[in-house]
């Protein structure tokens, strides 16, 4: 199966023409701003040439510098800032080209976004959504490459979204934007040259349901934004083993659904949770305990394995930093060693496991 | 001084008076406990709220920091909404929720206030982002402390409200205090704010002595300009002194950290006795009995209001 | 039992005053600012008449300005001034009066303090150590209430410890301060009254093992910070119900011993982890996850019961800033429906309850 | 300008040849794909570094950004190190951990660099507060960009250096641009830094031509007043133009958010030549050679050394 697919499932929609993932991004701000003139988009460099990655190519062109705009270097005040326009009734988008980089926006987002309809008794709301990118991948190094989306799943009064394919991305940025609340855009810089069936007309995905991206038997693989296309790449290593994989995407962090996932793993007893982060206190840690209090209360055992960033540092060496992430052999090894512990410790055909690494750049899977 | 016309001097004076009286009877129901959030009054320096929202129109939006009681009042936000919200009832202009710290009367346009020093500096700009493409010349007022220019946001934000000519009014209440902390032992140059904000292009005007009417007058003369878009932002700093401890209802000149000496001018220059003087004696009359009334029936309000129910635990997380 | 006998429990040590937990950190800092030049401590009223609620008194008379001073409302680069101190060699102590003042601080503790020593090849160190305090109780609202230290568990390259009670306070204290790594000291405002015995000579309490508090063979309880005392309580209302809560103390939450937590979940088979801030991607969702990881592996079930702050934000007002928190009535009901899910729902004598509550203000327990 | 004499001129010239050159080859080699981290040139700024460092005692410390090379090779910093790290290997200046953003050698005094804009300002503070302690009159240089001078840790910085009188030399390296974006679309009023630094009553000078030899003679003017203790801060703002793109090694002059027309002036005023023509020719030719000798023996050292083993992803997580 490939995301490419998801035009379909999801949406139940059979048309919809093959898009990079940056592209619906784009396609569903673009749709957002026209339809809304209370929408606008702010952060650094989002109306230069190289239009954020692409991300906001064209927006410039079509809706002039008071609804696209750069700012200073202040991401503390650009924050406050468009928490404030927020309150005010506008619908701001604020940018960043690292998630890396939010952590000097921590004060307004916590102490402020998260808090302000219920500190204020419910006067005001907080229609905000702020975008960041994930990076990965050649050198980015200890600063460039962070998955820190759990510390805003802490937060009550934020939401949280990560989509994994061109076609969710579209239909949650547009779910984000209509939403009243402060909203957490997740995006991963591998995610963007990625392609899948993308209805034209818009379309919303609102929290609510994980989905179940492929069926199987032996174990329940979840995986958070592009850990999902990981896991959909160590499935293909487990078939060859005949070991069916199940693969639940959340897409929504927070608020999280867990009974598709308690569903699976009631079935499967086996579950890996891929972070796309540390896992400490990480996305992986919260699905694994709701999961244990649900089967626990049924009297169900299950085994179960987080994964996700290795417990140091990002090194920009590629030799250590290929160490750093979950891969699809590493996923598939550690489902293998739940469905069969008794077996000799089971490495995939590193020519496959490469095969399917390598995809990750061409795409649709 | 120009003569100041009778209506001014009434509307002044009364605004004057209900801060203080307000507070004042805050101060005294406290230690029964009744009051169940922190609270930083203004008893002292309420000529800077008055002076300025004296001159808002009432669609014009003003915010004010944790120490909020006198940018609500002076802006006319419901009084009954205000000490009901100190009692932590239902009633409350927060309902109960935020407490002394985090005020708001959207309906009298008090934006809402915040106990992390310097947060609501940017959010006034977010608000005047919004005000501006509305173009009807409404601004927004910034209420901060002297220990907020210190804090990074306050830079970032005069940087962006002058680049994008927002219409705000930066007021810097300097009660030369932050907690107990002398502004000289936090400040490099401690009398170099004015000057500082000026390099952002941003007028900036200082007032050091508390008169409510220059603090009227300089903001009188600016509001037209900024309506017009002919200003974009300006800075104002007015100094001014806190009679009472930071936090709480007490004195504190027995701590040590300051001197009834230094307090004493203050006293001195006290604008209510100042303004009263001003009135013709029945004028004066009238207003003080009007606001006894006011304050006891705040006091009897928020006594007989209910605190929330349970249920308000969970509602308004999410919008 | 009472944490007063810590004294002997942890150190061996049967001597010690009784000590209030405010004294007993003010007393490891002054021991360890007198045996090392290094240390200085800076932070935002750590030098007035208060004392940052006494956690500071008389080190100014002791030390002078030079080793204890006031910073301007600064946070974020008075945090870097504290990491770029300790990477020169000094010793700071940081001190912020309340947690949520921390997030102005995230993008030097989380991008430069936790990364520096392996982003830089080994090359300098960051032997600091962050203070702050969890508010709690009266109208501290929305943003003087929160328990954030799970983000910073999250971060490989940070250490985090919350201790309890007096002794511990003492003892991890002069670890954290011979660490040579950033440690985020987690304190708790209603702990500070409260007393144990606590030896005078100088004696540390380094990550490495959770502490069973108290045996018990029915449920296992880990309370955090001032949790734990609320779990003490929490025992002593289970206990009229012949119910035996085994309870303990994680001290250190990074890096984490859950072999301790394991090991008595393997004999009682029912958990409850009780956090001091929200639950979501929380301490006790991590604790869980392990608990879960290993006994999953082993074939062993068991039931789990995550509490924490309610996921919504701190209100002012009593009645319902009440409900927001975890409190002995709620935990020791929590426990009795994982002992006992058929019997009827089950409420503690409020008076009892109350009562239990009440002693928090006092102590010893 | 008084005769600058020959060693000087010799160690000038070297330092900002050695720079150049330096960065040539890495952006000739960038395109095989040998190095592996994203880098940012600082082709056309070395006179800013140079003329800093070059007055700075070995023992006093300088730190850059993640625009870094530059400051490490005018600082002495070990340059096989600094190749070899920027090809990710194991005999790198972080062992191919931190990569070109995060340059570090302690052994020569350079302070590490980072990839977050501003971040390294106030960790220059903390070890300017370590060295007054020290009290052998030893200074900080802490490089910064004209981005960076919008953060709000930047004027939190200089508050506090100016409070505490910190032995700290800010060196603004102002290009007129961040990433594409120019300073006027950025900063209210783009030519105010000295004035506004100046409020903090921290020294503040301004070098507009890029001339190595000003930048010496104001640093070697003010610093005995630091090491004395007359002086804490002072702050230094050279305006120079980064030649090729912000990141990466090619020109960007197709892109159209500059012109060519905008470089030429810098081009002319290339302070490489023009201290190479103050040189005897037999002088120049003996360190060109040495220069070239010394940048291919780096990419040698570099080519040759081992990636780091798997085992060094886990180590130097904690000390
Ligand atoms: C970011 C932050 N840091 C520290 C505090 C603790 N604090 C509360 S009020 C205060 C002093 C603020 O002084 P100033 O801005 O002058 O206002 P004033 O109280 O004098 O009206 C401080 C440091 C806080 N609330 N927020
Ligand atoms: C806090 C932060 N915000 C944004 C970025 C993305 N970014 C990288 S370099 C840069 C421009 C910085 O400009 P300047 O300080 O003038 O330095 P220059 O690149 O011109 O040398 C930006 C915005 C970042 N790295 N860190
Ligand atoms: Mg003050
Ligand atoms: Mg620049």
């Amino acid at each position: 199966m490939s995301t490419r697919d998801l035009g379909q499932d999801a949406a139940g929609n059979t048309g919809g023409r093959v898009l990079r993932y940056v592209d619906a991004l784009r396609e569903a701000v673009d749709q957002e701003m026209a339809r809304d003139p209370r929408v606008f988009v702010m952060g650094l460099d989002v109306d230069d040439h190289k239009a954020l990655q692409g991300s906001t190519k064209g927006l410039l062109q079509k809706y002039g510098p008071e609804r696209i705009f750069t700012t200073p270097l202040a991401e503390d005040a650009m924050t406050g800032t468009a928490i404030g326009a927020a309150m005010a009734g506008m619908r701001p988008i604020h940018v960043h080209i690292r998630m890396d980089f939010l952590m000097l926006s921590m004060n307004q987002l916590v102490n402020m976004a998260a808090k302000a309809h219920y500190m204020y008794g419910g006067a005001i709301k907080v229609p905000l959504v702020v975008r960041s990118i994930i990076g990965k991948s050649w050198g980015q190094g200890p600063q460039h490459s962070q998955g820190l989306y759990a510390m805003f799943m802490q937060i009550p009064g934020l939401k949280v979204v990560a989509p994994s394919n061109a076609h969710d991305a579209k239909g949650c940025m547009l779910a984000a934007i209509r939403d009243d609340n402060p909203v957490m855009f997740v995006e991963h810089r591998l995610l963007y040259p990625t392609e899948a069936y993308v209805p034209e007309e818009p379309y919303t995905l609102p929290p609510g349901k994980s989905r179940v991206v492929m069926p199987g038997g032996d174990v329940t693989l979840v995986g958070i934004s592009n850990m999902l296309v990981e896991c959909l790449r160590a499935r293909e290593l487990l078939a060859d083993e005949g070991v069916t994989a199940e693969i639940i995407d959340p897409i929504w962090l927070s608020p999280l659904d867990t009974d598709t996932i308690v569903k699976s793993v009631r079935k499967t007893r086996r579950l890996v949770v891929v972070d796309n982060g540390w896992t400490m206190c990480g996305a992986g840690a919260e699905i694994t305990s709701r999961v244990a209090e649900v089967l626990g209360s049924e009297g169900i055992g299950f085994q179960v394995q987080r994964l996700g960033f290795a417990p140091t540092i990002c090194p920009t060496s590629p030799t250590i930093e290929d160490l750093f992430y979950p891969n699809p052999a590493r996923i598939a090894q550690a489902a293998h060693r739940l469905v069969r512990p008794k077996a000799p410790e089971w490495k995939p055909d590193p020519d496959r496991a490469v095969l399917a690494y390598q995809k990750q750049f061409r795409g649709p899977f | 001084m120009p003569a100041i016309d009778p209506q001014t001097l009434r509307r002044v004076y009364r605004s004057l008076r209900l801060i203080r009286r307000f507070e004042e009877e805050v101060a005294r129901i406290y230690p029964a406990d009744k009051i169940k959030s922190p609270v930083h009054l203004s008893i002292g320096q309420e000529s800077v709220a008055v002076g300025v929202c004296d001159v808002l129109a009432a669609d014009d939006l003003a915010g004010g920091t944790y120490r909020g009681h006198a940018v609500y009042i002076a802006k006319g936000g419901d009084l009954n909404a205000l000490m009901a919200e100190l009692y932590g009832k239902d009633t409350g202009c927060t309902r109960g929720k935020g407490g002394s710290m985090h005020l708001m009367d959207i309906k009298h346009n008090v934006i809402g206030s915040s106990a992390v020093v310097g947060t609501t500096i940017p959010i006034a700009l977010g608000y005047a982002l919004a005000l501006k493409r509305e173009g009807k010349g409404r601004v927004v007022a910034s209420f901060l402390g002297d220990g907020a220019t210190e804090e990074g946001v306050f830079h970032e934000s005069l940087n962006f409200a002058a680049l994008k000519h927002l219409p705000v009014i930066f007021v810097c209440e300097n009660n030369f205090y932050a907690i107990h902390t002398p502004i000289a032992r936090r400040q490099a140059i401690p009398d170099a704010i004015c000057e500082r904000v000026k390099t952002y292009g941003i007028p900036a005007y200082r007032v050091t002595d508390a008169d409510v009417f220059k603090i009227r007058d300089i903001l009188a003369d600016a509001l037209p300009k900024m309506r017009s878009g002919e200003y974009g932002p300006i800075f104002l700093e007015c100094h001014t002194y806190r009679w009472r401890e930071h936090v709480g209802p007490a004195n504190d000149y027995d701590a040590g950290y300051r001197s009834t000496d230094e307090l004493q001018p203050w006293v001195d220059n006290d604008q209510i006795p100042r303004v009263a003087a001003m009135l013709e004696p029945d004028e004066r009359r009238v207003i003080d009995a009007d606001v006894e009334k006011v304050v006891a029936a705040s006091i009897e309000f928020a006594e007989k209001s209910p605190f929330p129910p349970p249920s308000e635990l969970m509602t308004h997380v999410y919008a």
